[in-house]
């Protein structure tokens, strides 16, 4: 847990968090900074603790124990709409959105844009329908209609309104929980391109990925949590891909699986050309043998 | 509006869209079920009933429909948020109770009276919404009792205060002339009395579907009755716009009670009961969903016109009153029906 | 099988009487019945006896709510009809209305309710019994007959009728009087009800229910509670033609509700066929009654048919 | 039940588990805060009301609350099935009233009357469902439609066939004995009444439990109410549970008014009106959810329980008439904040 | 569109089927087989289309146009329990699971298992806690408690939970839309295996999925739907990986993007690093340079 790579105030800083849900302790003893230009990344197995943990940074629980301090003075949010006026955007793993409600009110819902004045003012429906549908195509989502209920939207699509959402309104913090989950290739390209930008204009980021291809090139920072414990925070210089790979994949286990497979392969041919492949898979995840290959 | 966006982005037509008439748009805009459903019942009643015909009967309809369609316009808004109110039906007869026996007793200028109705019946929504809020008990329940308190309220109230079970006469005191013209105005053209209520609908109507469609708070009301967390999650002051939903329901509870105490200068302390349910029914027939987050104002509207229509239409139509009932369910049923042909069929036409 | 039935009460013979031969009318009869109230069902089937032989057509319609019942006046006026009988349950709810009629030159009469308000909207005549002496006399004979502690059994809270009633068995009566609200609409929740209240108040000797419903309901609520009250009540029905008959109940309150009906429509008849006018601006009682066990019998026969 | 997963994988606790006490386990029950309110409010009764202490008293009272649980029941399982039924009230009139006059005006055993009467709830059952799930018209509107039709038919009716507003006695008609045993015994145990009713509304209760808890069609109701599309997305026969659900509450209420039938030997034909509420509130003072997928049969007995106890007890009690509704809604009020307040202690105390 | 792999009739077979919601076309001209033993992906962008075609087969949606034939006999299924009933399960993109109910009946839920007979016939609630707990423990998720509402589990505890039911009750077809989407790479392996263990068992598999390194591995067939039609249908012999990759990537898009970062990077040292990392994904993705490393 080095701060040597940044000096100053970090924008966020949770110590010691704790938070339970009932008899159930989701996460306990866990701390986290994020600083403003770079890119916090928090990983860990199904279950680990993750969403709960960005769900106190945004203001959606409070911790049970712990402090929480935004630009080092400690805060209490009760909503997230205190997060929202600090400047901290989220997008939520589950989305947050209405689903009945058509796609661009759902874009700028809670940070509705008006015009005119007093009594009058009102939304400014063409702006609103205009930015939703140039801030979807940008992330290579055509939509039909900014007016359908985005539950009719496919998971990909609503999945983009809210990070794209997000990243309109962050001001000071983003923090994505899972964002490329459902997403297509392009668009998860799109997206781990936005935190660059969003890292090069000096915002903190909090990622939450499955996906050491993704979390290793944009990240400064690497929390990993299991069973909701901390189980290692790292800055880059500390960890190499492969270690992080490993730790993330459990790289033992994959490894046994395709072993698996193969045994099995005695019995099936067809098996066996499949766990051959699942093998160079594995090999490639959790120990590339290619040192050159890595940059920094 | 789809204009806005083809300016933006000057397009070739989308593949992956088939084309469609601007009838079957037109027919496609969530009213326009419901309006169907009130035309055809309105041209039904037109053809049986000749009483019906004349302008007088449906200048007594409009009035019919206008106390209830009042309230319904806030308890349609109410619903649209996710909430139920059971206390709005009482909460009526409470304003105009409070109006007119404390003006009465102490002999003060009836617009005190009013003024203090309306504290009253706002402070009644803020504490259900409050309650329903910082407890999470259901609306149901928590406006279930604030409806039995109430009632009982005004029914005790009213009698130790009178000794009776109506509230005195206020036609002779200061201020009744003045509130009168502003809550129960009626005039005569040619024969044809013309009720202000009327017009108080048909503004409260037009005022709540600006704020629906063309407002931030528009946008949260849709917004905490369609998913509440995901409202929280993007900032939506969940808290403050439900409680001012109740708010606004206690408005037009307040507005229809000094509409019924000036219309008839004194009011029962056992009236309103059960009519919270007429102003549920409208919402409803007008396309609100009970669950939340889906419906309309101008909806409202069209459902107090058709539950209005109907409950007189039966009568202009002579029908026996024993089977008024039945008529009426059966007539609800049918426009229900027509409401969802229309929807169906323009769905179909692509 | 055999017992009660259909059978057994094939008996009654019907009221056959001539038709007048003058031009059709259109009457309207609007009353604030709550749906299915035995009462108004006698009310009914007095002004159509009324109207078949009048050769009148009548329109009824009701509701219990004091501003809907003035619509459905309204509603009349639109219909332009010959004439209104109105019951003003909620006077002042219905008073602008009803002056419409009035002003319009549309003959009213009041029946029932509104013994001290249908001078004021300008009807032509009263047909109803005062239910505040109505209440009184019960009192009164409540007090003769060595009652001690009354309960007064109200089926609708906040109705000026039977606050009445109430209040004038009050008045009038010399011992104790206490009042109990039930719900009319749920039968086993009014026998329960009046069950508790009689526990609670052991010194309880007679129960006075407002309506014939409940009276006899009020009966078990008395076994129940192993009470010795006695129960009396307000208005007929068949089934309390039986119960004064076996002497359950004691006596009943009656109004005479057909004879309002029958009274209402005629008297319209006569003033448009004929320009008169009954009472000479006097109410015209058609109560209280005392139905007890002394006169029962000659009302039994009517009142097995419905019209008593 | 936390054994059987022991004894299928022997594991350490779990240190993500916080301990918990078994009275704090026994708490987090879903049916211990309702019933919490229920006590409470009998010790409250019991300590100012002394003729509410009798055994008489507790009989009395839990007649008056089987009359409302039983159909209660049914409506509890129709809500967690995510549905309303508006005619349940009128439903338990109209069965009593079709059972009685059929067998009187064609002079059969009474048992056939019985038999028609249940076809027909039966029948207004299915026919509800089937509509629901047919047009997807919201079960509100469908249910308040029968609801108004059979209040008309119950009136139009029986005055067709009567001439009278109420259906003929029948108790010296044929079957009226068996019946009555069956449908509203009582016995009589040293001065205590004790009714059937009551017995019945304990046996429903239980049936209902096991059924939510213990059987496939229990799970389905849960799956119907909580999340339609995704229940039929993993095989629930949707349409069958909720038509189902529907065809319950019409059972229950052929029940209810064949206890009222037998109790009384006359049924008005206006009565029921607005008992479809009692049901409803039941339901949700016993922890129902309005949005469905949540409650219990359990709850809706104990809600059934603190209504009919709050309704006498305000009697015992003697306290004064007109502020009945008053003492009712705040009582109901105190209640649900206990049972709330008693599910966030055990939440707390982990 | 060979269909020289196979012979025999297909298990499931769709011919140019359309599907609309209202005047959204989603779907059109598109055909599908699964046939028995063999796993058939199916690719495309976000709203291309693929968990429409899917529910249509899982009985959810029917189509408008085209034919639906299972095992040779055309059907048209009115609900997702006919399909069921043909042995057809599915995974939907959006799980199908109650929030509010216990995670043991979510799991069992349409498929209860029950003991006693006749009107005594009840719930075995002992055996489904415990096929749950082990269901779940097999795919590397240690539940504290299987009476949890599955509506408080973590997004991949969740997933987990649809995955495991689906397998557990497909009997002939197994339907599967982006199932490792929120999982963890140990989880994610988990899957892949199992959809290896249910071909080689003999059943037709139809995988979703965005990621070409499950895609190809296991795959046998495979669809592209581009905006609701189809871009091209083919056997694993016809195609390689990195010709798949490149057409699911959208290859060129990705290759601009790095492209694009290295020019911000002129001005900014850091985000020439991230570029760089980038590029050599990039590299990865869609074209390697190692021939030796493919399998077949
Ligand atoms: N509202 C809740 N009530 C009870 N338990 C909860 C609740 N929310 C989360 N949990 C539990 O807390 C733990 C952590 O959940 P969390 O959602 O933070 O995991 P995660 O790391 O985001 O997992 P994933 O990668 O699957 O999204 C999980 O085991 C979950 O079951
Ligand atoms: N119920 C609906 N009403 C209207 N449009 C819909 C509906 N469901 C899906 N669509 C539209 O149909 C298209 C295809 O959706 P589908 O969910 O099949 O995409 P998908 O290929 O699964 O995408 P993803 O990879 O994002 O899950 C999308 O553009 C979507 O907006
Ligand atoms: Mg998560
Ligand atoms: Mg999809």
């Amino acid at each position: 847990m080095s701060d040597t790579m940044t000096t100053g105030t970090p924008l966020v800083r949770l110590t010691d968090c704790e938070k339970r849900y009932g008899t159930i302790i989701a996460l306990t003893g866990v701390s986290l900074e994020v600083h403003p230009g770079e890119v916090t990344c928090v990983l860990g197995d199904n279950g680990a603790g993750k969403s709960t943990l960005i769900k106190i940074i945004s203001g959606m629980h409070q911790a049970d124990a712990g402090t929480y301090e935004v630009a080092g003075e400690p805060v209490r949010f009760t909503s997230p709409r205190e997060a929202l006026e600090h400047g901290i955007a989220t997008v939520y793993q589950d989305l947050a959105v209405v689903p009945l409600m058509p796609v661009w009110r759902n874009f700028f819902l809670g940070s509705e844009v008006r015009k005119g004045a007093g009594p009058l003012s009102r939304l400014d429906i063409r702006f609103m329908r205009d930015t939703t549908r140039t801030e979807l195509r940008n992330m290579g989502i055509d939509l039909r209609d900014v007016d359908q209920p985005i539950g009719t939207l496919s998971g990909g699509e609503r999945q983009c309104v809210a990070i794209a959402r997000a990243v309109y309104f962050g001001a000071k913090v983003l923090i994505l929980d899972e964002p490329t989950a459902a997403l297509g290739v392009k668009q998860a390209g799109v997206v781990l391109r936005y935190i660059m930008r969003a890292r090069a204009r000096g915002l903190g980021v909090v990622f939450i990925t499955h996906n050491p291809h993704h979390a290793y090139p944009v990240g400064d920072r690497f929390l990993l949590l299991n069973r909701g414990r901390p189980l290692g925070a790292y800055t880059k210089d500390e960890i190499t891909r492969e270690r992080l790979t490993t730790l993330m994949a459990g790289g033992e286990e994959l490894e046994q699986l395709s072993h698996e497979l193969e045994g099995a392969a005695a019995a099936d041919a067809d098996l066996g050309r499949v766990a051959e492949e699942l093998e160079q898979d594995v090999a490639e995840l959790s120990g590339r043998t290619a040192p050159p290959e890595q940059g920094a | 509006m789809s204009q806005a966006a083809d300016t933006a982005a000057p397009s070739p037509p989308d593949e992956r869209l088939a084309r469609r008439s601007p009838l079957a748009r037109l027919l496609a805009r969530p009213e326009t079920g419901s309006l169907a459903g009130a035309v055809v019942i309105y041209v039904f009643f037109f053809a049986v009933a000749p009483p019906f015909r004349g302008l007088d009967a449906l200048a007594t309809i409009l009035y019919a429909s206008s106390t209830i369609g009042i309230p319904a316009v806030a308890v349609a808004l109410l619903m649209i948020g996710g909430e139920f109110d059971l206390s709005a039906g009482v909460a009526v007869t409470s304003s105009a109770l409070v109006a007119s026996m404390l003006s009465f007793q102490l002999t003060l200028n009836l617009w005190v009276g009013i003024a203090v109705g309306l504290l009253l019946a706002l402070g009644v929504g803020a504490l259900n919404g409050y309650l329903v809020m910082k407890t999470g008990i259901p609306s149901f329940l928590v406006t279930l009792a604030t409806f039995l308190m109430l009632q009982g309220l005004n029914l005790a109230i009213t009698k130790v205060i009178t000794g009776n079970v109506a509230s005195p006469d206020i036609a002779d005191m200061d201020g009744f002339g003045a509130a009168r013209k502003v809550f129960a105005a009626e005039w005569n053209l040619g024969g044809l009395s013309l009720r202000i209520s009327v017009v108080w609908w048909l503004l409260f109507t037009a005022i709540a579907t600006w704020v629906l469609l063309r407002t931030r708070v528009g946008n949260w009301i849709f917004a905490v009755g369609g998913a509440q967390s995901s409202a929280r999650a993007v900032g939506v002051p969940v808290r403050r716009v439900k409680i001012g939903l109740f708010m606004t329901v206690g408005f037009l509870a307040w507005f229809t009670g000094m509409n019924l105490l000036f219309s008839f200068t004194t009011v029962q302390s056992g009236e309103g009961v059960g009519n919270e349910f007429l102003y549920i029914i409208a919402a409803v027939i007008g396309g609100c969903l009970l669950t939340g987050g889906y419906g309309s104002a101008i909806g409202a509207a069209t459902g107090a016109f058709i539950f209005g229509m109907t409950t007189q239409g039966i009568v202009y139509a002579g029908w026996n009153a024993d089977w008024f009932k039945f008529f009426l369910g059966a007539m609800l049923l049918g426009a229900t029906l027509l409401n969802l042909w229309v929807r169906r069929r323009t769905e179909a036409a692509r | 099988s055999g017992h009660g039935g259909k059978k057994a009460q094939e008996s009654a013979a019907d009221t056959g009487a001539g038709k007048a031969n003058t031009p059709r009318m259109k009457i309207a009869m609007v009353t604030h019945q709550a749906p299915g109230d035995t009462f108004w069902d006698i009310v009914r089937k007095g002004a159509e006896a009324a109207a078949a032989k009048d050769n009148v057509q009548l329109v009824y319609s009701n509701d219990p709510d004091g501003d809907k019942q003035a619509t459905l006046v309204q509603n009349a006026i639109d219909s332009k009809v010959d004439g209104i009988a109105v019951t003003l349950s909620h006077p002042d709810a219905m008073a602008g209305t009803v002056k419409k009629a009035t002003g319009g030159g549309i003959p009213v009469v009041v029946l029932n309710a509104g013994v001290d308000d249908w001078q004021k909207v300008g009807a032509l005549e009263f047909f109803g019994s005062d239910e505040s002496l109505a209440g009184e006399s019960a009192g009164t004979r409540l007090g003769t007959e060595g009652a001690k502690h009354v309960l007064c059994v109200l089926h609708e809270q906040g109705s000026v009728s039977l606050e009445a009633r109430c209040g004038g068995l009050a008045r009038t009566f010399s011992g104790k009087t206490d009042k109990v609200y039930v719900t009319g609409t749920n039968m086993p929740s009014v026998r329960s009800t009046i069950a508790a209240k009689l526990k609670q108040d052991k010194s309880i000797d007679r129960v006075v229910a407002l309506g014939a419903p409940f009276a006899l309901t009020a009966l078990q609520s008395v076994k129940d509670a192993g009470s010795a009250a006695k129960v009396a009540a307000f208005d007929m029905n068949p089934a309390m033609v039986k119960a004064v008959q076996d002497g359950t109940v004691e006596w009943a309150v009656d109004q005479q509700p057909y004879l309002q009906g029958y009274l209402a429509v005629d008297s319209l008849w006569l003033y448009r066929t004929n320009g008169n006018v009954l009472g000479g601006g006097k109410t015209t009682p058609t109560g209280p009654y005392f139905v007890d066990k002394g006169n029962v019998a000659a009302v039994a026969k009517y009142a097995a048919r419905g019209t008593r």
